[in-house]
This record gives structure tokens, C-alpha cells and sequence, in this order.
């Protein structure tokens, strides 16, 4: 074995730190070695997307209270969702995880044109998710269904003024007016969820953007794989958010 | 040096402060702005978060004032209530919340695990930058006008009646839970990644151990304030939420959410306070600190327990009285290990040889007036009492004993404490003893009436009350003025000791932490180079061959 | 030290490569998930009624343990979990742990308001 | 006493003869309540002393003169489990006598006597079945169980009596209750407790508790004229509540009468007992809370009555014991000026009407 190996097993015994000159660029000189710098960044990483669990994990709550309290209202209103679309966005942003751990894989394998393939792949299915949601936002605009700035109850108190949706949904009654009111909430929660999952996409798409300009240059495929694996963290937590907000959101109130 | 101290401070006539430390190693504001390192970044904090400190302590001291008659006389009632929505803002998110971790808890953490910096030096001076757009963002609304809402923001007050600035200061502590939330995760990765050869679990001082248990507080509690208060600005905003009944909300899904976060919050107060207390009652009895492993241990269970009982602060309130019922008994079980902690700390004197400098004497305070506001939680933890009680001045007594009599007193303590390893300087001895005595007395007289003021019935926010409660309250407001003393006093010995306090040394209380076995004011890298752990957390035995061995070697 | 040897070092100790074929394999099994749950979402999967007034509907249930599938593989291998260390997976069960506390005692008191007249 | 100035003088005279640690103990869960609040402080004191006692001969007793070299101890086990268990045990026995009080205090006997009250900001006010309504002021009877059902028409209020040491929060939205039973004539303090903006220290009150011969006249010279349930019959019918509520074989809407208390089967399929809270929800929210057998068609209510017309309404409903009232309503509807008539909405009109699409 190499001596890198002496390095990371036995760090513990290792206190002379007698490599100075040996040092890469990119470790930041509080730590001993580079792998104790990429197990704590990886850590770090960990403890941050904890932070973004709770943090959704509120949404998640008041989502469950009020479809529990407002189960009607939440069932229409989640009629006006289009499933395709919905999972259209799913596959993409799936592929763009997939395309995410590719270019991970090749950080790892040195492989500098492939990373850069990978990471512009996944920007670009990035902005496709983007894309859609924003066809699908402009079409609630458009049908007054956003709660507070752009609203009517009309395609729930009479759902055959909504023909579109209503032909996919003939067994949907007229909501009264107390719970038609109510799908304001189902919106308004669908905004907040979907809203702060999509700032979170934007987030990693600009991040993405400065990786694919570092990548070009060569920063990540000199055994600095670090940075990559964690964003690679962080975006594979975005498409979990979405793999449970599909769902959620669209699915489970078809019946 | 008489034999009642344990002071050991160097020959002043020749003692110098390193010409090489983490203060003199670079110049200009820049240098400060643009630190990675550990220590100066807690320096900033220090500044800060006493400036914010001294801010809502002036807004305590308007509160008080205007309760000393029944009437309002002094401010008008909407006056009185941005007071105290602004003293309670500034004190639980501005000062208690980064007062240990983020100034003590970032200067020793590295220090005490034996590492050059904290993990990731970057976030933390992100998180101070956080901490200063928050404590703007704060000022701003201090200057716009102020809020009323009180610092818990009830729904659908805050987000339908009340037109005072309610979205920038939700925005503000948004942005200062995230300074706390990087603060801890910082902690969490320093005290499982950094540790030098050697150090074992079960060899951190527990000062560590407490700060690692807050740590986790802030990073999974943190969070869910976040998402409400970002909730409650939408609800602001747009109009249609989930809190608001007019609206179809239900405001007790606030509670909830807002107290899930701001009950292990007080959790994130105490704790390093705690581990202070640890620290310095070890030191100054020449002692192991009593039944380590439990005291380590009680620290984590406190965060365990702590994420279950948030419903405790709505019994009143209209929650199911099943749920009442598990909450309570939850909450009687977090109350054990802080009663653990305290016999712990009891007992560590035991057999020591004690004496009896400022931080020791702060600790006494601490250990006093923790165990009544600890005592006092059960009071309101349990069902029945806490319907009398709750929402009266006796809460408001009960919180100020937990936050200001113990987690002021063991800030105090901590900084009196490591003040000598931060500036290489000590403090005047007999005027911070006083100072200690001072704030004791203060505290006392200010918030003990409050107990009997909430008994009686007095509510909590009243501007006016009933002329028969007067008496306390002017005995109240009369040691709030003794009790501002008190802080004071610290500020003027400490700055003054910047430039004239004796030349403290390395190890002026001869404690046993690593941090302690380094120059003062330390390296920029704290160790000349990585130290290696070879015994156990307050090893006396092992200070005192180690310091035989320095003496040999001189000789 | 040479690259190579750094490397297998990578290889064998730190670092766990995952090869492209089993993330080839997981984007295809999410593909299906999803495919899955969309076709689920079709059919009427029925009820359970537990006790009056109470009563589970199958199709979120089966929504909801697909989504849970899916999340388990990418944590798994897209995240490495799988090749990490017990820190690691410790954390992950710690947020969902955190997750589930925050909803499931929230959910306490809602459901438990109805047993009483409070 | 020269130097003392006589204001402050007088003020520490007047407070040492009004000294008091409690409020008056004026209802019957008091003593009770304050039996455990004696046994806490107890506890309290206690621990304290003995925290304090153990600090301080230690200090006496290991001070650094004369105990110069500490002994170093690890710790102790059976220490440990002692300050571990005993806590434990005092608590387990604080929360479970807690428990009791709470589970009493909230749960009111079902001979109370039901006073509403509603919170707004800033005042509280109480309505007698009878009709009595007072601001800040709330007059009971001694020696009798009284049942209050308290809503807030805003924010959250807190009703506090410190003296009967109740004290509860009125939700909007949402009925609480909280049931007392006075003993002691006399006038209490009533506060808001719970911070409900800029004048909640002017939302303050009193109680008054008379033998029940006083509180007999003071029904008598207080009232308005109608009871609560005549008002609500008024509103019944001028809401049209009875062109579907009424006997008729054909009625659109189930008839109500002795419907208070029973056990009713909703179209959700679930069971549910009909109470204050039950019958408010169906008024304001009647989708979800729609008989098993009858098509879902009722309006809401929300906004067109307020709380004190919800209350009236409820204890006109409570006090429905056969159908001759309702078809009495039916008669008077004639009497209801144009315009303030009109068949009940339904749910497709009326709504549409009243939300307007924004532009």
C-alpha cells in the first residue's frame, strides 16, 4: 500500500505532520489530511440536508393537517393538476439525478470531459424541470387558481365550467361554497411546497453553472471529487423532496 | 498568591503577552472581516452580541420602569408593547441563543478538542455575517417603528391584526436561525471530525459534550422556525395561509410548529451554559467533575427528551387533552437530567479543595437559581398548576430564572473564566467578586417578587395592571436597577483589563483543558503543533506531573 | 505516490466507486417506480374501514410506499449511503427520526381531539 | 423616620398589611389546586435547601485552607440512581396529580350552568341563556357548577379568574370550555392573559359571585327582554333556517329538535355526539358536517351571523324539544321585512354571487 493509505488509516497515530510540502492545493490547511477534509465536508454536507428535511418537514405537516380537516376540497383541487406533466418532471428530474451521480463517477474517475457532459446534462434537465413547472404555474394563473393574488372558486363550486378537467373527472360534485373556499388552502400549500422545492432547484442550477465553468478547467478530476460529491448530495435531496410531493400533490387524491 | 486562590499567574515584572497570537498576527479591519480563524470570529461575536445584549437590557430596564405604577404613565400601551416584543426578540434570538456557543463555544470547541480551527472556518464566518444582517434587519424594524407582536408571533395576530413590521422582523430571526443553524452544524462536525490523536468521546471536556448536545437542537429545531416564520410572512403577504381561521388555518398548527423549534430552544440556551458550569466547578475544586459519563450523557438526553415536550406551552390552549397528558409526562422526564446535572455539580465539591474566584462564584449563583427556575418548569410542566400559572408573571419569573439566572450567570461565569486565555490579561479579582455578589442580589430582588406577582394572578404583557400588585413590581423594578449594576460592571473591568490587567499566562486557574496548555492569548493554529490526548478529561494528577516535569526541566 | 495507487487506495478504503451499471440499474428501477405509482393512481385500490369514521385508503398508502421505495434507492446509491460509514447512516436515520416526531406528535393532538369534547 | 420620604413610607405600610402570597381562594377546585402548588413548593423548598446546603459545607469543608489536595472520585452508581430516581418519582407523582386537577377543571359536570363568552379585542363579553349580556363583567351564582363556552371573535384571549384559578383560552374559531364552581360571594379579578394586542391590559374585568337569591334578582333586573334562544328563534327564522329544517316529509334538512345531545351518523360515516362545539361547525362549516340521509346543499354561514348569532342560534337549537317551535318560525318569517327574506341559498347561487372573480 501506498503511503496515503498509512495517512488515512492511522491519522490518529500520524501527529508530526511532517507531509507539508506534500500538500494538494485544495486542502485547507486546518486539516491533517485530504480525506479527513472530504469524510468532514461529506459530513457537513449530511448535517445540512438534515436542516432541509425539518425544514420541509413543517410544509409536510401542515399539508397532512389540512388535507385530514379539508379532504374534499383537497381532492378537487387536486383534480386541476395535469399528470402528465407531473410525471414528465419526475422522470426529468430522476435523470437528472442519474446524470448527477454519473458526473460523480466521473470526478472519481478522472474523467474531465465526461464530467463536464454530465454536469451540463444535469443543468439542463434542470432548467427542463424548470420549464415545465412554469407551463404548469402559468396554466393556474391563467384558470385564477392562485390563492391571495389570482383566485376564483368557480371550477369548484361548478366543476362543468371547467370542462377540460371536468372530462377526465366527471364524478366530481360541486363543491359548497364553505369548502370550495377551502381549495384555496390546497393551493396555497401546493405554492409554498412546489415554490420553495423550486427555489431550491434554482439554487442548484446556478451552483451547477459555476461547477460546469470550474469543471471545464479542470478543477474536480485531480482526486478532488469532493465538491461534486456533495452538490451531487444536495441535488439527489431536491429529487427526493419531488419524488414525494409527486405524489402527494397529484396522485393520491385521484380516488 | 494566599492559599484561598489558586491564581498562578506569571512574574509580572518580566511577563509578557506573546508578541505571536491570534490577535497581533495580521492587522486592519479587513483581516477581521475576512477571517477564517475560529477565535477571531468569536471575538466579533462577543462585540456583537454585546451590543445587542446592552440593547435589550436598556428595552428590560423601559419595561421595568413603566410597571413601577399601575397606570401607564411612562409610554403608551402599544409603546409597552413593542418594548417588550423588541426586548424579547433581541434577548432569545440576538444574545441567549448565540451567547455561549457562538463567542465561548467557538473560541474553545477547536481549542478543548485539540484541532487548528473549526471544520469549516468559511460558514462560520458566514454564520456571524448572518447573525449581523439579522441584528440590521432588527435595528431597522427598531427604527421603522417596531413590532408588537410579541416575540412568539401568535397567529392570526401576526398575520391579520397587528399592520407594525412583523415581515422584517419574521425575516430577521429567519436569517439569524440560520446563522444558529450553521453555528451547530460547525460543532457537529468539528467534535466528530477534529478531534486530536487521542482524544476519545469520552475524554471531551463536557463543555463539549454540552455544545454538541445544543448543536443538534439548533440544527434539526432551527429548521421548522424557519418554514413558519416564512409561512407567517406569506400568510402576511398574499393572504391565505395555514393559520389564519378566517382563512380555513388553524392558528394551533402555529403553536405547534413554532414550538417544536422554541422549546428545545431554551434547551439550546441552558445547555452550554451547563457545560460552563462544568468546566468551572471541576477547576476551581481541583476535581474531576462527579459522575462524568452522567453528566455527559444527561446533556444528550436533555436534546433527545427536549424534542418531545414542545406542546407543554399550550396546555391552555385548546390541544387535546390526551396529547396535554403526554406532553406533560415527557415533561417530566426532561426535568430529571437537569436535576442529575445539579446534584453532579454538588457533589463534584465534595472532598475538593474549593476556592473561590468570580466564575466559581457565578457558578454558585447559577447552580441556585437554576435549581428554583427548574423547580418552578414543573410547576408549569404539570397539567394542573400550569393552568393557574401559565401566562402570568410567574412563567415570566420562571424563564428569566432559567435564561438570565443560569445562562447569563454561566455566561458570566465563562467569560470570566476564559477571559484570561482570550486576552492574555486578567481581570481586577475583588471588583469581579463584587460584581458576581452584585448580580446576584439583583437578580434576586428583580424577579423572585415576579413569582409571587404571577401567583397572585398578574398576566404577562400587561402595560397597566391592578393597583394592589404595585408593591412588587416596585420592588422588582428596584432590583432590575441593582441588577444593572451588576452587568455593568463587567463591561468597564473588562475593557479596562484589555490594557492594564496583569499578564495572565498560559494557565492562570492551572485547569486541565487542552485549551489551557497553550499560550495566552493563543496562535492563530491554537498549538504549536497537534496535541495528543494521553489522559483523561480533568486529569489533576496529570496537570501537576506535567508542571513537576516543566520545573525539572527548567531546573 | 502514484495516481494508480491512489486510486485503489480510494478504491478500497475511502472512497467506493459505484459503477455506472448499478446507477444505470436504480434510474431504471425509479423510472418504474414512477411509472408505477402514476398507473396505481388509476385504479381504485379501495378501502379499509378500520372503525367508524376511520377509514384507510389503500391508494395513498401504496402512493406513499412507493415514494418511500424510491427515496431508499436514491439515498442508498446515489447518495452512497450504502457505502458509507455508520456516521452517515446514522444521520439519515436521524432525520427521519427528527421528520417523524415533528408529524407523528403533531398528529397526536389532532387525532386525539376528536375522542374527547375538547 | 426622617430620611425615609413619607410616600414611600406609606407604601411599604400599605403593602405589609395587604401582604398576600395567594389570591383568594374562591371556587372549589381552588384549594385543591393550591394543595399542589403547597406540595411543589414543598418539593422546591426542599431541593433547594438542600442543593444550597450541600454547596455551602461543602465550601466550609473543602475550602482550599483546609482541605488543600482534593480527592479525586470518579463518581458514584448508586448516587447516580438515587438523584435519578427520587426527581423521577416526585415528578411522576406532580404529574399525575396535575393530570387529575387538569382532566376536572376541563371537563365541566353535565348539571353546569352554560354562560357564553366571546373575546374580542379588547373586551369580554358574557351571555346568560336568559338573555343577560354583560361587558367585562361576569355575575354567577355561589355554590352551583358554571360551564363557560368561550370563543374569540378575533385572536386568542385567555379567560383568567386567579381566584378561582381557571383559566382558559378563547380560540377563534373554535369553542373551549372551562367549568367552575364559586364559593366565596364576592368581586375577583377577570384578565386576558394571553397577549392579544395594543390595549390587551385594558381587557380586564370583574367577577362577581352572589348567594343565588342576589343573582336571582340580578337575572331579574338585567334582562334584555329576550332570552338567548328567543333571539336565536329570531335569527332562525330570519335566516330561513326552517324552509329546510322543518317537520314537512319533504324537509331538505333534518329536523332539529332534541337533535342537542343525541348521537348523530354524519355522511362521512362517522358518529359523533352534538354539542355546542358540534352544532357552531355546522352552521359556519355545514359541509363537513352533513347528516347521513341529506344531500350536502346547506350554505355556510360564515361571515353573515356573528359569534354572538351563532350563540343564540346554539342555544336555540340546545333548547328545541319538539318541532312546534320550528313551525312556529315558519309562520313569523311572513313578519321579516322584504329583502332580509328570501328562500335559504343554495349552494350554486348564493356563492357565486358572493365571490367575486377578481379582474
Amino acid at each position: 500500500m501506498s503511503d496515503s493509505t498509512a495517512i488515512s488509516n492511522s491519522a490518529a497515530a500520524d501527529v508530526g505532520h511532517s507531509h507539508h510540502g506534500e500538500h494538494p492545493p485544495y486542502q485547507r490547511h486546518h486539516f491533517e489530511t485530504v480525506e479527513q477534509q472530504a469524510d468532514t465536508t461529506n459530513f457537513a454536507m449530511w448535517l445540512f440536508l438534515l436542516t432541509e428535511v425539518m425544514f420541509f418537514g413543517g410544509l409536510f405537516t401542515a399539508y397532512m393537517i389540512m388535507r385530514n380537516w379539508y379532504y374534499p376540497a383537497f381532492v378537487e383541487a387536486s383534480h386541476q393538476l395535469n399528470i402528465g406533466w407531473g410525471s414528465a418532471n419526475t422522470a426529468v428530474l430522476i435523470l437528472s439525478s442519474f446524470t448527477m451521480a454519473m458526473g460523480v463517477w466521473s470526478a472519481e474517475m478522472r474523467k474531465k470531459g465526461m464530467l463536464v457532459l454530465f454536469l451540463s446534462l444535469t443543468f439542463i434537465l434542470g432548467l427542463a424541470f424548470l420549464g415545465i413547472k412554469s407551463i404548469e404555474y402559468h396554466e393556474k394563473w391563467v384558470k385564477h387558481h392562485v390563492p391571495g393574488l389570482h383566485w376564483s372558486d368557480a371550477s369548484f363550486l361548478n366543476p362543468a365550467s371547467d370542462p377540460e378537467v371536468h372530462k377526465d373527472y366527471p364524478g366530481d360534485k360541486p363543491l359548497q361554497s364553505d369548502m370550495a373556499e377551502k381549495t384555496q388552502m390546497y393551493f396555497f400549500l401546493y405554492f409554498a411546497m412546489t415554490g420553495m422545492h423550486a427555489l431550491h432547484m434554482i439554487i442548484g442550477i446556478s451552483i451547477l453553472g459555476f461547477m460546469i465553468v470550474r469543471a471545464r478547467a479542470g478543477a474536480y478530476t485531480t482526486g478532488h471529487v469532493n465538491y461534486v460529491e456533495n452538490f451531487g448530495l444536495y441535488w439527489h435531496f431536491v429529487d427526493i423532496i419531488w419524488i414525494f410531493l409527486f405524489p402527494l400533490l397529484y396522485l393520491i387524491s385521484r380516488h | 498568591m494566599s492559599a484561598a486562590t489558586i491564581v498562578s499567574l506569571p512574574d509580572q515584572s518580566t511577563a509578557r503577552i506573546p508578541k505571536m497570537n491570534f490577535l497581533t498576527k495580521e492587522n486592519g479591519l479587513l483581516s477581521w472581516l475576512l477571517t477564517g480563524d475560529h477565535k477571531r470570529i468569536a471575538t466579533l461575536y462577543l462585540i456583537s452580541i454585546t451590543f445587542f445584549f446592552f440593547i435589550g437590557g436598556a428595552l428590560a430596564g423601559l419595561i421595568r420602569l413603566e410597571l413601577l405604577t399601575p397606570q401607564t404613565s411612562l409610554m403608551a400601551a402599544d409603546t409597552y408593547n413593542k418594548v417588550f416584543t423588541m426586548h424579547g426578540v433581541i434577548m432569545v434570538f440576538l444574545f441567549l441563543v448565540p451567547s455561549v456557543p457562538a463567542t465561548i463555544g467557538n473560541f474553545m470547541i477547536p481549542m478543548m478538542v485539540g484541532a487548528k480551527d473549526l471544520a469549516l472556518p468559511k460558514v462560520n464566518l458566514l454564520s456571524w455575517y448572518l447573525y449581523i444582517i439579522a441584528g440590521c434587519m432588527v435595528i431597522y424594524t427598531m427604527a421603522a417603528g417596531g413590532v408588537d407582536t410579541g416575540w412568539t408571533f401568535t397567529t392570526p395576530l401576526s398575520t391579520h391584526y397587528l399592520n407594525t413590521h412583523v415581515i422584517s422582523t419574521g425575516l430577521a430571526i429567519f436569517v439569524a436561525g440560520f446563522s444558529s443553524i450553521f453555528t451547530g452544524l460547525n460543532f457537529i462536525v468539528t467534535i466528530h471530525k477534529m478531534r486530536c490523536p487521542g482524544m476519545t468521546w469520552f475524554r471531551l471536556p463536557l463543555f463539549v459534550w454540552a455544545n454538541y448536545a445544543a448543536s443538534i437542537l439548533m440544527v434539526l429545531g432551527t429548521p421548522v422556525l424557519a418554514i413558519t416564520l416564512v409561512l407567517v410572512v406569506l400568510e402576511r403577504t398574499v393572504h391565505i395561509g395555514v393559520f389564519d381561521p378566517a382563512y380555513g388555518g388553524d392558528p394551533i398548527l402555529f403553536q405547534h410548529l413554532f414550538w417544536f423549534y422554541s422549546h428545545p430552544a431554551v434547551y439550546i440556551m441552558i445547555l452550554p451554559g451547563m457545560g460552563v458550569i462544568s468546566e468551572v466547578v471541576s477547576t476551581f475544586s481541583r476535581k474531576r467533575v462527579f459522575g462524568y459519563t452522567a453528566v455527559a450523557f444527561s446533556s444528550v438526553a436533555i436534546a433527545v427528551f427536549g424534542f418531545f415536550v414542545w406542546a407543554h406551552h399550550m396546555f391552555i390552549m385548546g390541544i387535546s387533552n390526551y396529547a396535554a397528558l403526554v406532553f406533560s409526562l415527557l415533561t417530566m422526564l426532561v426535568a430529571v437530567p437537569s436535576a442529575i446535572k445539579i446534584f453532579n455539580w454538588a457533589f463534584t465539591l465534595y472532598k475538593g479543595s474549593i476556592t473561590f474566584e468570580t466564575p466559581m462564584l457565578y457558578a454558585f449563583g447559577f447552580m441556585g437559581l437554576f435549581t428554583i427556575g427548574g423547580m418552578t418548569g414543573v410547576f408549569l410542566g404539570s397539567t394542573g398548576t400550569d393552568i393557574h400559572l401559565t401566562e402570568t408573571y410567574f412563567i415570566v419569573a420562571h424563564f428569566h430564572f432559567v435564561m438570565v439566572g443560569g445562562m447569563l450567570m454561566a455566561f458570566l461565569s465563562g467569560i470570566h473564566f476564559w477571559w484570561p486565555k482570550w486576552t492574555g490579561r486578567m481581570y481586577p479579582e475583588k471588583i469581579s467578586q463584587f460584581a458576581a455578589v452584585v448580580t446576584f442580589i439583583g437578580f434576586n430582588f428583580t424577579f423572585f417578587p415576579q413569582f409571587i406577582l404571577g401567583t397572585l394572578g398578574m398576566p404577562r404583557r400587561y402595560a397597566a395592571y391592578p393597583p394592589e400588585f404595585q408593591a412588587l413590581n416596585v420592588f422588582s423594578t428596584a432590583g432590575a436597577t441593582i441588577l444593572g449594576v451588576g452587568y455593568l460592571l463587567p463591561i468597564l473591568y473588562l475593557t479596562w483589563s484589555l490594557k492594564y490587567g496583569e499578564v495572565a499566562g498560559n494557565n492562570p486557574w492551572q485547569a486541565t483543558g487542552l485549551e489551557w496548555q497553550t499560550q495566552s492569548p493563543p496562535l492563530t493554529e491554537n498549538f504549536p503543533e497537534i496535541p495528543i490526548m494521553d489522559h483523561e478529561a480533568y486529569d489533576y494528577e496529570w496537570l501537576e506531573r506535567q508542571q513537576e516535569k516543566e520545573v525539572a526541566s527548567v531546573g | 505516490m502514484s495516481e494508480l495507487d491512489q486510486q485503489v487506495d480510494h478504491n478500497e478504503h475511502e472512497h467506493h466507486i459505484v459503477s455506472p451499471v448499478v446507477y444505470l440499474t436504480i434510474v431504471l428501477a425509479l423510472l418504474v417506480g414512477t411509472g408505477l405509482t402514476v398507473w396505481a393512481s388509476y385504479i381504485d385500490l379501495g378501502e379499509w374501514h378500520i372503525a367508524p369514521g376511520l377509514t384507510l385508503f389503500w391508494n395513498p398508502v401504496v402512493a406513499l410506499a412507493i415514494a418511500c421505495t424510491k427515496m431508499t434507492l436514491v439515498v442508498l446509491f446515489f447518495m452512497h449511503v450504502k457505502y458509507s460509514t455508520r456516521l452517515t447512516k446514522l444521520t439519515v436515520v436521524c432525520g427521519l427520526f427528527t421528520f417523524l416526531a415533528l408529524v407523528g406528535m403533531t398528529m397526536t393532538d389532532y387525532f386525539s381531539r376528536a375522542w374527547g369534547r375538547w | 423616620m426622617d430620611h425615609i420620604s413619607p410616600v414611600l413610607w406609606q407604601f411599604l405600610v400599605k403593602w405589609l398589611t395587604h401582604f398576600a402570597l395567594f389570591p383568594p381562594e374562591a371556587s372549589k377546585i381552588a384549594p385543591e389546586m393550591d394543595a399542589l402548588y403547597f406540595f411543589m413548593a414543598l418539593v422546591s423548598l426542599v431541593g433547594l435547601t438542600l442543593v444550597v446546603l450541600l454547596i455551602v459545607s461543602f465550601s466550609i469543608l473543602y475550602n482550599k485552607t483546609r482541605h488543600p489536595r482534593a480527592v479525586q472520585i470518579e463518581g458514584s452508581t448508586i448516587l447516580e440512581a438515587t438523584w435519578t430516581i427520587i426527581p423521577l418519582g416526585l415528578f411522576l407523582i406532580m404529574f399525575v396529580w396535575g393530570a387529575l386537577l387538569y382532566f376536572r377543571i376541563y371537563t365541566p359536570p353535565a348539571n353546569a350552568m352554560n354562560i357564553y363568552i366571546v373575546g374580542k379585542q379588547w373586551m369580554w363579553k358574557a351571555e346568560h341563556p336568559g338573555g343577560q349580556h354583560e361587558i367585562n363583567d361576569l355575575h354567577v351564582p355561589m355554590g352551583r357548577p358554571i360551564q363557560l363556552t368561550l370563543i374569540s371573535q378575533d385572536v386568542f384571549h385567555s379567560f383568567s379568574i386567579p381566584a378561582f384559578r381557571v383559566k382558559r383560552e378563547a380560540i377563534p374559531g373554535r369553542y373551549t370550555t372551562v367549568w367552575f364552581e364559586a364559593t366565596t360571594p364576592g368581586t375577583y379579578h377577570l384578565f386576558c392573559t394571553q397577549y392579544c394586542g395594543t390595549n390587551h391590559s385594558q381587557m380586564i374585568g370583574e367577577v362577581t359571585v352572589m348567594t343565588p337569591d342576589d343573582f336571582k334578582k340580578w337575572l331579574e333586573g338585567s334582562t334584555s327582554g329576550n332570552s338567548l334562544a328567543q333571539d336565536g328563534e329570531r335569527l332562525f327564522s330570519s335566516l330561513s333556517c326552517s324552509s329546510c329544517h322543518n317537520t314537512r316529509p319533504d324537509a331538505r334538512g333534518p329536523s332539529l329538535a332534541n337533535v342537542y345531545g343525541s348521537r348523530l351518523t354524519l355522511s362521512t360515516g362517522e358518529t359523533i355526539t352534538v354539542d355546542e362545539a358540534f352544532l357552531r361547525q355546522a352552521i359556519l362549516n355545514p359541509s363537513q358536517h352533513t347528516t347521513q340521509g341529506y344531500a350536502p346543499i346547506m350554505p355556510t354561514y360564515q361571515g353573515q351571523v356573528s359569534e354572538e348569532g351563532v350563540i343564540a342560534l346554539v342555544e336555540y337549537i340546545k333548547n328545541l324539544d319538539s318541532d312546534y317551535r320550528v313551525q312556529q318560525t315558519l309562520n313569523t318569517t311572513d313578519f321579516v321585512p322584504e329583502g332580509q327574506t328570501g328562500k335559504a341559498p343554495t349552494a350554486s347561487q348564493k356563492p357565486a354571487a358572493q365571490k367575486e372573480v377578481k379582474p
